[in-house]
């Protein structure tokens, strides 16, 4: 298998999009790339759990390096471990949902779809990179296509809220960079390289400062409290695909990065700072969920529940333990799908009802019977539903988290069982709302979902019924890379 | 009558310097901001010539600076005359303060 | 000992047709979807009486003790070594007579829904969703390992969410279907921190296992339980109380029953099946499963169970005396009797004769099964004639509906406790229990006997005798057969379940427990019993006033019991008032105006200093000339005085 | 004899080519267009000779000498020049003094060719002078607008007054070592009193060229005021070309004080970010904005002198190269813009994209390229110098740089923002650019992509040193 093509196919789609005449042929494009994407990434996954199952005992497998600057020691290194290919599985579903969802995108459809694909060849680049230079540069390639995607298409105070995610996202890759340098400086043959830095041993010092750098510049793109602002702004003025990548890909890169780069490479700071990500991380899950009580947009609504459901994957990683840290990567695949869907839907209902408000909508599910039907399952798998992807994550966390006897961790992990309570509150409302009661004037002979919104919802919900009943594959493919994380971390005394 | 020593020079073209750079300051016509600052630039020739003759006697490289600068001052004041007479064709003056037009 | 894998089909087949009507229903299967979801359900039971058969009879027994066997079992997910949620199946005695119970209880509602929901929109849904439940329910009863049983626990909730609010454009039905999930949920909450700590402690999450280390004396993870303590309180006990809280929220125990009877917004044969037979019992089903912890392990956690079920079935009884809706009496009866089961548990110990209140308890729950799901269905069909669920609406019906009547009064009488019915002998080894365990409960338990003989009465009364009811325009009769059936076969079950010797067949330990039948204990029960009949009778035969006269006489109680004991007022307070007004809003205001407003006062403040510092640029040459200097300067200073 | 020839190739062709355009000035003249072409073709030849038949050494004892690096530098500026004669096309056209501008401008560029490979301070002096006279000139080209000419006197009034203070340090350099060379004068530093004082007067002269607050002030009034493809030379070559001698000048002459001039390029560098980004942020005039966002760049420069490595030297030359293709590509848009309709407001700007696609994509690459964002070679740029610089271990530097990153995107996605989200009743209407603008437009975006993502072009680069 070779990682190179997950570079190459979006690459190759955007310029394609770019020398297609019209729109039709510009969609069709997109489509094709982005189902050679999924076709890509399935034949990563088999081909690596083929490898895995041969005992295959290298942690970064496929493993291809091509001189890139080496006057820098800097290389284009890539490869993947179970985590990586999680997520590159998570973008690509995510990606051909977001290409099917915006299927009727008037205005510019040429440099809409040209974004999108750049944005998931950001993503790709981001997973499979193990050169922490060209891991930035992956990094950095993301943002701006959110930048303007979202204050091109997208809608409400749609320029402030570009403007605050550029910067907010931009300010995190900032203190990622000084981290990197950091990082980068303090070993005697200065390297980027991610396995040649995972050998040699940190001095403690320089953890000491940059491990808080990387991991509360990669937090900014996981909505680490209290630096999420631009998560309720820039989703809920995003077009929906924009959202759907905004939170079901980029949110992911800032976990990927916690756990990969700041955790793995400088376990000590990991150690030291641990209980502060831990506080941070419980009170982003109460207090998003609380949060998310009070909204009345459906999309702010999701938005500030990604801050919570994010707080699970920070919390995961910020309690050191190999289930927690596995529940953390599954919560990040979950969560993509699931609030990619849950953005998806609300796209839909908001075609029709030209509304976001939950208070003026009611009885939907008697005129669009699919999309609600979609709906409920994502709101249940939001909440936590056995048999949908976020029961399986959380219970994961939960686990993990639970293996800790003192009392921080304890309150932490109770605190975090009790919001699934709260959630529950906030979804049930939500949908009750929307989808039920009588039906308000004006909706009657609204329509059901088109044949692309069908397949893109059917796309994502395969994913997380996959992932909601059958978890044992996502736990083979993660449990083993995040084993490896937790050897660095008990080398530590 | 005695002789005059480095010190001396060196006084007299400090005080050349900074009176050229206050009258560069203060002045308000353009030409006399031109003159002050050859004034400035003599303080230096004199400086040059002193550092020669008192320090470094055996090497001549401060009186070919002093001879350089000298052409340099007259090339850079003929484009600034030359200049000054394009302002002047535009704003009918050579009053700096007329010549403030882009600013913050 | 045979191949059992075939019981998964038990399961599998409502699942199946969940799916299959759920994805293609509403465009296939219009009107046969009710065929298909019998059909298929009524191999399930046939199958599940086959296994129960076998169980039983055949390869069950070994030695004299009923077997906990596990024919199916792999894993799921796996979180450690030996920490891992699986999927199994378990074969126990309650186990099997639960299988027999759920598909026996749910195809008589499949029945009998085909007349009942005929013709309703969604009637594919109706099935998908009664699909649902039945495997999820299926699947909690056979659980071999608790998380699977958490898994399969939410399942049941959420089907039990969606039937309550199957009438989805009814604002009442959409209120309760929130609030029954909201509240389980929270109870959830508490199971699922009470099974973190006891796989903690045991190290396992599978039944046996765990069961097996918590309870062998010397074992170091029960130890380590009842060594670690918090307030005082050991880990395990802990552990358990939380499990059993979770317990509590589904079957509707005292203070978290209020969900109960506002799900009556339900359709009736949903009531009939989900909260009166099958899932309310859950939770006393999830204490029996642990029962062997609790009774050896953690004795203060069990007398807990029994309090909360003697103080639930009390003020449940008490409420329903007061309640005119049918299916609302029905509810609280529901509780109140569930009350039974939970102190039964509380009050019985572990192996022997002092196991008596566990196959006490379980064999109330069989037989409770029974005559409350036929009371249901025939309170349905009441219903289903009168459309209406309130008494005053009611009266003198047995003339239009004999058989309903009959089976009905069966039903009543059995669940008042008189003999030979079926709710006699169950509740007669209830009391004995209680009797030999603990007085307090005992008596608490008579006088609710009394009351529970009064209020059936009274329904019983005010339904078919009592006024004549208005019966305007002709009437369609009856109903069908399928309507008819379920009733006849269940009224069979309540009448005669009875004289099932249970003690042989399910006890604490799995040994024979022979339950010997004392005239001279339940002559008094029996009594008091009839003591209710009467006294309904006598106020409620014909139409007269007594009734409120004595309402009147005692009003505050009266009124107390008629708004539910203010409890859910009181819970309306918690969540609006705190919930909502404490902490959310302040979480959304705090979001909105400090965190977010930090983030922009920032820009705010850069913009504004640019504008201060803008005097600098000030266009004239000869101050730009005067900063270089001031430049030259500051730097010569800093360099040749400070710096060196 | 030959290789006096050789050696001072570079400087030779740009005095032949002056002479030819002064003897074609003299001659009865020829069309603007044709003279343009002859002038493009000419730079371009300049620019490709100098890759060939280079050869290195010193002249005059000392006073001249070149390198490979040195020699590479010219080349950047050449192409500098080269394109400056493309994309402003349509401007250069119009004026009437074409060949001109052209003498100046090479004369300017001759003087920078003397300044890069000067080895002694009067040389320096003497191609600084070169350097800066003829610009002043160039800067009063708009003969008719006001502001042109006023921007002329503040440049021609400040540089000499900087000029004047220049000679002062060196007039104390040579008091106090006895030598302006700078191969004899690192021997002579002791790093007493006196010499840090004429050290100071000499930074700040090289502080004023590059602009660096607080010497920058005139930058942006004359930027304003001149015409834009005077404006232009100046951000980009001469800043360039400062930038080159005022590194090796630091590294080579004054190496041994480095510990003091580190402090002092620290000091200054994050003054010039912080003030460059705060002005910047409020510019309404494209020029201006332009002009401060340089005062900008050049404080990221000067992270990357600090560092006083090879690694410094190279990532400052590539960083030039980039800022050469970026800004230029910046200004030559907003030229061929304000040429056609004579807007120079951001506002203007708004919804630009409807009716010049091409000129709003390159001016995004443009934009972005100088903002630092992946893939656009300024990411590399300003990464490297980062790299650099942060060799020295100093987070605090660094992270007040990397900051400042932020505030600058802030501005320049202001003016994407403009072009591409805000609505607009009356956009500029579709602007028909010179063929040769559009050609000078690709080099440039092409330039923008390429020179990042092929490592090789840094690599040759520190393979120089």
């Amino acid at each position: 298998m070779n990682l190179l093509l997950l570079i190459l196919v979006p690459l190759l789609t955007a310029t394609a999009i770019l020398l297609m005449r019209n729109a039709s042929q510009v969609k069709w494009v997109a489509l094709t790339g982005a189902t050679a994407q999924l076709i890509l990434a399935f034949v990563l996954f088999f081909a690596f759990r083929k490898e895995q199952a041969a005992g295959n005992p290298l942690q970064m497998l496929f493993q291809q390096q091509y001189n890139w600057f080496p006057s820098w020691h800097i290389s284009f290194h890539l490869g993947v471990d179970g985590i990586s290919v999680a997520m590159i599985l998570l973008t690509a579903f995510v990606v051909i949902a977001g290409v099917l969802v915006s299927w009727n995108v008037a205005r510019m459809t040429k440099e809409f779809y040209f974004l999108l694909i750049l944005l998931s060849l950001g993503a790709y680049g981001f997973f499979i990179s193990l050169d922490l230079f060209v891991l930035f540069f992956f990094l950095e390639i993301a943002v701006i296509p959110k930048y303007l995607l979202i204050g091109i298409w997208g809608n409400g105070k749609k320029e402030y809220s570009a403007n605050k995610l550029a910067l907010m996202l931009m300010g995190g890759s900032a203190l990622v960079l000084v981290g990197l340098l950091g990082v980068y400086f303090s070993t005697p043959e200065h390297t980027f390289d991610l396995l040649k830095l995972s050998d040699i041993q940190i001095p403690p010092e320089v953890q000491k400062i940059c491990f808080p750098l990387l991991f509360v510049g990669f937090g900014v793109f996981t909505a680490i409290f209290p630096l999420h602002t631009w998560v309720p702004d820039g989703h809920s003025s995003a077009p929906t695909a924009g959202s759907m990548f905004l939170a079901g890909i980029s949110m992911k890169l800032g976990g990927y990065g916690c756990l990969r780069v700041a955790v793995f490479l400088m376990p000590q700071g990991a150690k030291e700072y641990s209980t502060i990500i831990i506080v941070l991380s419980t009170i982003a899950i109460l207090y998003g969920a609380f949060a998310t009580m009070m909204q009345k947009d459906l999309k702010y609504m999701n938005a500030y529940s990604s801050v919570s459901h994010c707080g699970f994957v920070l919390l995961g990683i910020g309690m050191l333990t190999k289930v927690s840290m596995t529940g953390a990567v599954m919560q990040m695949v979950s969560h993509g799908l699931m609030t990619a869907l849950f953005f998806a839907v609300i796209g839909m209902i908001y075609e029709r009802t030209h509304t976001r408000q939950v208070n003026e909508m009611g009885g939907l599910l008697k005129v669009m019977p699919f999309i609600i039907t979609i709906l409920f399952i994502v709101g249940l798998c939001s909440l936590g539903l056995p048999g949908l992807s976020g029961f399986v994550a959380e219970m994961t966390v939960f686990m993990g988290s639970w293996q800790h006897p003192d009392p921080l961790h304890r309150i932490a992990t109770i605190a975090a069982c009790l919001s699934i309570v709260v959630t529950a509150v906030y979804i049930l409302r939500a949908i009750g709302q929307t989808a039920m009661g009588p039906i308000k004037a004006g909706y009657e002979n609204l329509s059901d979902a088109t044949w692309n919104e069908k397949l893109a919802a059917i796309i994502l919900v395969i994913g997380i019924v996959a992932i909601g009943t059958a978890p044992f594959w996502l736990n083979d493919l993660v449990s083993p890379a995040s084993q490896l994380i937790l050897e660095k971390i008990q080398l530590v005394q | 009558m005695m002789e005059p020593g480095l010190y001396h020079i060196l006084f007299i073209s400090t005080a050349l310097f900074f009176i050229g750079v206050y009258g560069f300051f203060t002045r308000r016509n353009l030409v006399t901001m031109l003159m002050s600052i050859e004034l400035v630039l003599n303080s230096v020739n004199l400086n040059f010539i002193a550092f020669n003759k008192y320090l470094w006697p055996n090497r001549l490289d401060g009186v070919f600076f002093t001879i350089f600068i000298i052409a340099i001052a007259a090339a850079e004041a003929a484009t600034a005359i030359a200049i000054i007479i394009n302002l002047y064709r535009s704003h009918r003056s050579i009053d700096v303060e007329n010549a403030e037009e882009m600013k913050y | 000992m045979p191949n059992l894998t075939y019981i998964a089909l038990i399961p599998l087949l409502p699942l199946a047709g969940f799916l299959l009507l759920g994805i293609f229903g509403r465009n296939y299967f219009k009107t046969t979807s009710g065929i298909i979801g019998t059909t298929l359900l009524l191999i399930a039971t046939v199958l599940a009486i086959y296994t129960a058969y076998g169980y039983f009879f055949e390869y069950g027994k070994v030695a004299g003790v009923y077997q906990k066997l596990v024919p199916l079992h792999y894993t799921w997910l796996e979180f450690s070594k030996g920490v891992s949620i699986d999927m199994g199946i378990i074969l126990d005695p309650i186990s099997v007579m639960m299988l027999v119970v759920v598909t026996f209880v749910s195809l008589m509602v499949h029945i009998y829904s085909l007349v009942y929901m005929k013709g309703e929109e969604r009637f594919p849904t109706y099935y998908a969703f009664l699909g649902l439940f039945t495997f999820s329910m299926l699947g909690l009863v056979v659980s071999s390992n608790i998380f699977q049983m958490y898994i399969f626990w939410e399942l049941v909730g959420v089907s039990s969410f969606l039937l309550i609010g199957y009438y989805y454009d009814r604002p009442s039905a959409v209120a309760a279907c929130k609030k029954a999930f909201i509240v389980t949920r929270f109870a959830d909450a508490g199971f699922l921190i009470g099974i973190l700590i006891l796989s903690f402690y045991s190290g396992t999450l599978d039944f046996n296992t765990l069961i097996q280390k918590l309870t062998s004396p010397d074992s170091v993870e029960l130890k380590n339980a009842v060594a670690a303590s918090f307030l005082g309180v050991s880990a395990l006990t802990w552990g358990l109380v939380l499990v059993f809280i979770g317990g509590a929220g589904k079957s509707a125990m005292f203070p978290l029953h209020i969900w109960l009877p506002d799900a009556m917004e339900g359709p009736t044969p949903v009531s009939a099946l989900i909260h009166a037979a099958t899932m309310v019992v859950a939770g006393v089903f999830l204490v029996a499963r642990l029962f062997p912890v609790f009774a050896i392990s953690a004795p203060e956690a069990l007398n807990l169970v029994g309090y909360v079920g003697a103080i639930s079935a009390l003020i449940a009884a008490v409420i329903a005396c007061t309640q005119t809706d049918i299916k609302r009496v029905l509810a609280y009866s529901t509780m109140s009797q569930i009350g039974f089961m939970m102190f039964a548990l509380g009050v019985s110990g572990h192996g022997g004769e002092n196991g008596l209140g566990y196959t006490a308890s379980m064999f109330h729950l069989f037989t409770h099964a029974m005559f409350k799901a036929l009371l249901f269905l025939g309170a349905g069909s009441v219903i289903h004639f009168i459309h209406s669920n309130e008494m005053k609406d009611m009266g003198g019906l047995r003339k239009y509906l004999p058989i309903t009547h009959i089976t009905f009064l069966i039903a009543c009488l059995a669940i008042a406790g008189v003999p030979p019915f079926a709710g006699f002998f169950s509740k007669e080894e209830i009391l004995l229990a209680a009797y030999q365990h603990n007085s307090i409960i005992y008596y608490v338990a008579l006088f609710t006997s009394g009351l529970t003989a009064f209020y059936m009465f009274r329904l019983y009364f005010s339904i078919f005798w009592n006024k004549k009811a208005d019966i305007h325009g002709e009437h369609h009769g009856e109903g069908g057969f399928a309507l008819l059936m379920p009733l006849i076969l269940l009224a069979v079950g309540a009448a005669a379940a009875g004289f099932i010797p249970f003690g042989n067949f399910v006890s604490s330990d799995g040994t024979k427990l022979e339950s010997a039948f004392h005239l001279q204990f339940s002559i008094l029960p029996v009594a008091i019993g009839l003591i209710g009949i009467f006294t309904a009778m006598w106020l409620y035969k014909k139409k007269n006033d007594k009734p409120d006269k004595i309402a009147a006489s005692l009003s505050g109680l009266y009124k107390a019991a008629y708004r539910k004991f203010y409890i859910d007022e009181l819970y309306t307070f918690i969540t609006k008032k705190i919930l909502f007004n404490l902490i959310g809003r302040p979480a959304a205001w705090f979001d909105k105006n400090i965190v977010d407003g930090l983030v922009n006062a920032t820009g705010k403040a850069t913009q504004t200093i640019s504008e201060k510092i803008k005097g600098m640029q000030s266009g004239k040459v000869q101050q730009y000339a005067i900063y270089f200097l001031i430049g030259v300067i500051a730097l010569a200073v800093l360099f040749i005085y400070v710096w060196k | 004899m030959n290789e006096f020839l050789m050696i001072m190739k570079s400087e030779w062709l740009i005095t032949a080519i002056i002479f030819l355009l002064l003897l074609i000035k003299l001659g009865k003249g020829m069309k603007n267009g044709s003279l343009l072409l002859l002038v493009q073709v000419l730079l371009l030849l300049n620019f490709i000779t100098g890759f060939f038949f280079n050869k290195e050494g010193s002249l005059f004892d000392g006073m001249y000498h070149t390198s490979s690096v040195i020699i590479f530098q010219k080349n950047i500026l050449s192409l500098g020049v080269y394109l400056i004669s493309l994309l402003f096309a349509d401007w250069l056209k119009k004026s009437e003094h074409l060949p001109e501008f052209f003498i100046l401008l090479l004369s300017a560029l001759l003087g920078m060719f003397f300044m890069i490979s000067s080895g002694n301070l009067l040389m320096f002096f003497l191609s600084l002078e070169l350097a800066t006279i003829p610009v002043a000139a160039m800067a009063n080209f708009d003969l008719g607008k006001k502001i042109s000419s006023e921007a002329a006197m503040k440049m021609i009034l400040s540089s000499a007054f900087s000029s004047g203070i220049l000679l002062f340090g060196i007039s104390l350099v040579y008091g106090a070592t006895g030598t302006i060379s700078f191969v004899t004068l690192p021997t002579q530093l002791n790093g007493s009193t006196l010499q840090i004082l004429a050290f100071v007067f000499l930074f700040a002269a090289f502080a004023f060229k590059l602009s660096i607050v607080p010497f920058h002030l005139w930058t942006a009034d004359v930027y304003e005021g001149a015409p834009m493809a005077t404006t232009a030379f100046l951000s980009v070559i001469s800043k360039g070309s400062i930038a080159f001698i005022f590194m090796s000048a630091l590294y080579k002459v004054f190496g041994s004080m480095n510990e003091i001039w580190y402090n002092m390029v620290m000091i200054l560098s994050i003054a010039t970010m912080i003030i460059g980004n705060l002005f910047a942020l409020r510019q309404q005039n494209i020029k201006r904005f332009l002009a401060f966002s340089s005062i900008a760049q050049v404080g990221f420069i000067l992270v990357g002198i600090s560092s006083s490595s090879t690694e410094g030297v190279s990532s400052v030359v590539y960083f030039v190269l980039i800022y050469v293709f970026s800004n230029l590509a910046a200004f030559a848009v907003a030229a061929s813009i304000s040429s056609q309709t004579g807007k120079e407001k951001v506002d203007d700007y708004k919804g630009l994209y409807k009716t010049n696609p091409f000129l709003s994509w390159v001016l995004a690459l443009a934009l972005f390229s100088l903002a630092g964002i992946p893939p656009t070679a300024g990411f590399f740029g300003k990464l490297f110098l980062l790299t650099a610089g942060a060799s020295k271990a100093n987070y605090m530097f660094i992270t007040v740089a990397a900051l400042n990153m932020i505030v600058s995107l802030y501005y320049y996605l202001r003016v994407i923002r403009a072009v591409f989200m805000d609505k607009n009743e009356q956009p500029i209407e579709k602007i028909n650019t010179d063929p040769a603008t559009k050609l000078g437009l690709v080099i440039c975006g092409a330039g923008i992509v390429l020179t990042g993502l092929l490592s090789w072009i840094y690599d040759y680069i520190q393979s120089l040193n």
